[in-house]
């Protein structure tokens, strides 16, 4: 009665807060002991429609974050409910990034990915590390999260826009040969990488680290449907390892071997979805 | 030496555990990984024909005593098995590969059988007993001696490869059943599937959990219901029977063998054990035969003394 | 302040809580005992016309997922039930109790109806559904919709008190049988009986642990699939249903609820959280209302979303 | 899978030896972490035959032992059974006897109630107990344990036997009185009395005790099915307390109140059969 090892039924909780982050981004903030480590995901289930992955935002212990960008009928659904509404969580599951003491991290985020960063930057300062903060984004207005990230004393933020509105005009992997180059410069290293965000940025990220021989991290987000490596669908070729067991935060050194990463994803049914295909 | 081999339907498998249906079997690369972490043999997810969506999240979950899930078999359909599933894993092929196949119509697993006996799988196994269909089509075919005859011999007439059929244990006559699969043709069966429906309801929302509301269930509760079962239907032909059940250690696996099956199909175990849970057991499996005495697994099938 | 009191069949429970038949229902004492640990009201082992042997030893174990039990209905008989478990029990009687009463032939039943009535139980409820009988009169009459009916027919004629049917839930149509029964008479049903029966295999003995070799599977990793089974009959019939299985805690009483039930019996529980497992279950219902301002447990029965 | 909390599923070990302690009472020892408590029972299942109830008559962490006298069809079997064959072993169910350091205890034993007892007074000497061991038996060739007893340092044995061919003459109960006069003597005194054995005397010793104003203990042995507190098979009147969950071991205070106590036990099928009736 008592160990709940295995117990993954959804706990249906009540959103406490919404907070608008961008025009399609919202943080839902729950009181929650939920107890996840930075890059951990939850199952979020939104009663009567769906229920999908996304990574925890934010834990303190007695609340939990989760930020959200509406993208298609789940998270469009869960747009539209109000603060009070009963939600499902599972979890939370998977690997998350480890942070060790005195680390020098570089985080690189792109889209929502800015999200569990913050999480592991935030942890990482428990830990008296030294944090350069990357985000990378198309525009200014879908940079997230910089205000609290800013907040966050110790932490060095750069921002990357593609056309310039904000921060370093080009891409996020630019910016990090630099923000790397420039740490070099002081006589200090880089000791890890994380990134989370897009599959190709992750991707250019993870090979600039391997180039550079630093460390990686990355976020591998597979289609998922049981969180807890039953399904199968989450499977990444070729070596089958599974994103939601072994995942979603792995090491770029075995990520880069795997022959669908940067490549393609699939979709419910199994089928693969090259990334730049149309779906 | 334990010799844990196991000859079923002349193929031959290294050791008696086989991953069950619909669990990790996606892709060929995550059934060779469920070979490199021990099991003797795979069995592929469902194939339909034609792509299948399943229902929408959640669509399963656990807890400390049972699984449940309704997945609602959904699949990319026969072009994905034949044109990547197969290939690849019988590219470097490290063990047997079982095809399972699902229909809604009768004759379509005759066309499905034919299509899919061209990837050459070792067995083919019939799906027709998934208990989520039921708002589908009516009762599954598992459930009802004719049509579950009648679904074995059109897949006879059309295949030359070994036939088991995928039992339900939501009957009250699961011998009768099984023996007339046998006589239409059956080479052997896999039992069980998920038992019930059951139904769990979220108290807060007073919704039920599942989005398709009821699922089937899997796991340790229901382990001596699958062991029964197994028993059942071993006493009713004397078949090969894959005995499928809640089994999660090296002990379950004796016992479903004692049972009366030849292999032993293990999903819910990886939920447990993780895949990794393959190896455990089989090498639990070994130590029992080592403090028993036991020198080849052949020895124990059927033994229970009842 | 929540009201727990439900009123079932026109009997008043001060909770929903109901002791299920087999546990602890050997004595008087006990079921007061019962009682003083929180319960809304208990049903006695199933009293026999005569004295009825068991099954010998083993009958029943427990592992973290199920229990399996096959006792044999072993009881003294009608007469040690008419001079002392009712007289002691009505003395002082705590609160309301049901007699539980089999039969192996069908007019058995009805006597034994007629002569219990003198005992003046709240309500009778005719246990047609012991997985474990199989072996001595064939299949449980609760699994042939004309069997369940007749008995229920013939126990109506010999009663003027409250009847109830317990319901098997190894079937494939309960909601079918339930309604033959309604329409033969029944007040209401207590759903359901063990499942299976299941069979547990001693590996190093290789004999079945359960004497009688086989035995009924109860709590918590059957619960989803008696939760079903309360839902299908509550959909059939509407009528008032003890649900039953696998229940094990105040949120379980409510999901139990949710799906149909009027009460919820528990037997298992005792095995998981003891006999005062009863006063638990009932603090955690109160707690549920309070924080989900349920002021009147009535208000939940039936209101799943399906 | 590793949380065995609930699991009562039995079992099987082979029996490792066989000592004959008399004419109709043998004590099997088993290679088993039973993990017991002096006064628990095991539920030990005869292949085939039939799952009865038996103390533990030591248990030191690898082995254990159980004293079993034959008195009909189950032990009968166990009788007929050869070392290394297979029993089933469900337990250790039931409550024990406590003792306190330093304690000065009087163990009254009648019958097999030789055996547990010995359990507890070799428990008892680890934690710096004082021992009077009361044994009583009709004659002396029922006399149980004696030797065993006898071997333990720091017990003073007692035996009494009705027809005097070992020890005092007459009953054990006698003998407590003039154990626990002895004891006064000395300006010391009996700090509890546990006993096990037939229902009757543990009767008369309660009594005794109680009217001494000694705490006593007594093992409640009624019939049983579960051993789990299920099947309410071993229920007490008038209280319904369970002889296997409450019990077996419970303070004569307690007991004394039970109406049934001394009085009736009750069969398989829950039928009362008084003491001193044929069956
Ligand atoms: C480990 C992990 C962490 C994630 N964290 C976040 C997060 O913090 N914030 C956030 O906004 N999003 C996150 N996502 C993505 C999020 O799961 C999808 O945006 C969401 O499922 C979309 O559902 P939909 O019905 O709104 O849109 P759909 O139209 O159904 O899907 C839009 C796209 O989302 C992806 N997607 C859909 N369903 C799934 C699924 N079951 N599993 C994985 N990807 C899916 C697919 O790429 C799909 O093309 C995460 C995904 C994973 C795997
Ligand atoms: C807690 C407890 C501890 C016990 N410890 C010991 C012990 O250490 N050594 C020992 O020799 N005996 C012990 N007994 C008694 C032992 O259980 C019986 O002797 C045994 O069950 C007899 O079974 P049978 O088939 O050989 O004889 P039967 O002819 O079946 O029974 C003989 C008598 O044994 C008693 N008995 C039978 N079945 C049971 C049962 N299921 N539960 C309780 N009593 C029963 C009855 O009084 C019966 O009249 C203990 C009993 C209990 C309850
Ligand atoms: C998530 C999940 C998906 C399943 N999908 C299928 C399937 O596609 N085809 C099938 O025949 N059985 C399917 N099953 C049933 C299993 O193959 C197996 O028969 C059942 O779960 C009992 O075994 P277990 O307790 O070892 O899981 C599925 C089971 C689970 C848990
Ligand atoms: C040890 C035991 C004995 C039982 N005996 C009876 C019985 O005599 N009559 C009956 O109708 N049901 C009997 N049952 C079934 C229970 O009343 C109940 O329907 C079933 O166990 C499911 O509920 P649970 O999971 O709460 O135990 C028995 C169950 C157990 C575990
Ligand atoms: S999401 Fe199901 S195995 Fe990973
Ligand atoms: S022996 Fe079953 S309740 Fe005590």
């Amino acid at each position: 009665m008592e160990g709940k090892k295995f117990d993954t039924k959804p706990v249906t909780i009540r959103i406490k807060k919404i907070i608008k982050e961008s025009d399609n981004v919202n943080t839902y903030v729950f009181e929650y002991e939920l107890g996840a480590k930075p890059g951990q995901f939850v199952m979020l289930w939104i009663p009567g429609v769906d229920e999908k992955p996304f990574s925890v935002a934010y834990d303190d212990g007695s609340e939990f974050w989760l930020t959200i960008c509406n993208v298609g009928p789940a998270t469009d659904a869960l747009f539209k409910m109000k603060v009070g509404d009963f939600v499902g969580i599972r979890g939370p599951f998977g690997t998350y990034y480890k942070i060790d003491e005195g680390d020098h991290l570089a985080l690189v985020a792109g889209g929502y990915g800015a999200a569990p960063m913050y999480f592991v930057a935030a942890e990482a300062l428990k830990k008296n590390c030294k944090v350069e903060f990357l985000i990378g984004a198309r525009s200014k207005d879908l940079v997230l999260f910089e205000k609290k990230i800013f907040g966050l004393r110790g932490v060095n933020l750069h921002i990357s826009t593609n056309d310039g509105s904000m921060g370093f005009t080009g891409l996020v992997t630019n910016l990090l040969e630099n923000v790397i180059l420039e740490v070099e410069k002081k006589d200090e290293k880089i000791d890890k990488v994380f990134t989370c965000g897009p599959e190709m940025m992750m991707k250019f990220v993870g090979d600039i680290a391997w180039k550079s021989g630093i460390d990686c991290y990355v976020s591998v987000e597979k289609y998922m449907k049981c969180g807890v490596g039953v399904c199968g669908q989450c499977a990444v070729d070729s070596t089958g390892v599974l994103a939601c067991k072994q995942g979603s935060v792995m090491k770029y050194n075995y990520v880069r071997e795997l022959s669908e990463f940067g490549k393609y994803h699939r979709d419910a049914q199994g089928k693969k979805i090259y990334f730049g295909e149309k779906k | 030496m334990v010799n844990l081999g196991i000859k079923f339907c002349g193929v031959e498998f290294a050791n008696p555990t086989v991953l069950a249906s619909g669990i990790l079997g996606v892709t060929a690369s995550s059934l060779k990984n469920v070979i490199r972490n021990g099991a003797g043999g795979v069995t592929t997810k469902s194939i339909w024909l034609e792509e299948h969506k399943g229902h929408r999240n959640p669509t399963m979950f656990g807890t400390e005593n049972y699984f449940i899930n309704a997945v609602g078999l959904s699949d990319a359909g026969l072009e994905k098995a034949v044109s990547e599933t197969f290939p690849e894993y019988n590219d470097g092929k490290p063990a047997p590969i079982i095809a399972s196949i699902v229909a809604g119509k009768i004759d379509d697993f005759g066309l499905l059988a034919e299509k899919i006996s061209e990837c050459d799988p070792d067995i083919i196994e019939v799906n027709i007993s998934c208990p989520n269909v039921e708002n589908e089509f009516g009762k599954p075919f598992a459930c009802v001696s004719g049509d579950a005859a009648k679904v074995t011999s059109v897949v006879r007439a059309h295949t030359k490869k070994p036939i088991i059929i995928k039992l339900s244990p939501n009957v009250s006559n699961i011998g009768e059943i099984a023996k007339a699969c046998m006589d239409a043709g059956a080479d052997g069966f896999c039992a069980v599937n998920t038992f019930g429906p059951g139904l769990v309801i979220d108290v807060n929302t007073r919704m039920p959990i599942l989005t398709n509301k009821v699922g089937g269930v899997s796991g340790p509760g229901i382990h001596p219901l699958a062991v029964k079962c197994v028993y059942d239907v071993f006493k009713a032909t004397g078949a090969p029977i894959i005995g499928t059940g809640g089994v999660m250690t090296g002990e379950d696996v004796v016992e479903m063998m004692m049972a009366g099956a030849r292999l032993v199909g293990m999903g819910t175990m990886v939920y447990y054990r993780g895949v990794e849970g393959f190896k455990k057991v089989v090498s639990e499996i070994e130590e029992w035969c080592e403090k028993n005495g036991v020198k080849n697994l052949e020895e124990i099938i059927g033994t229970v003394k009842m």
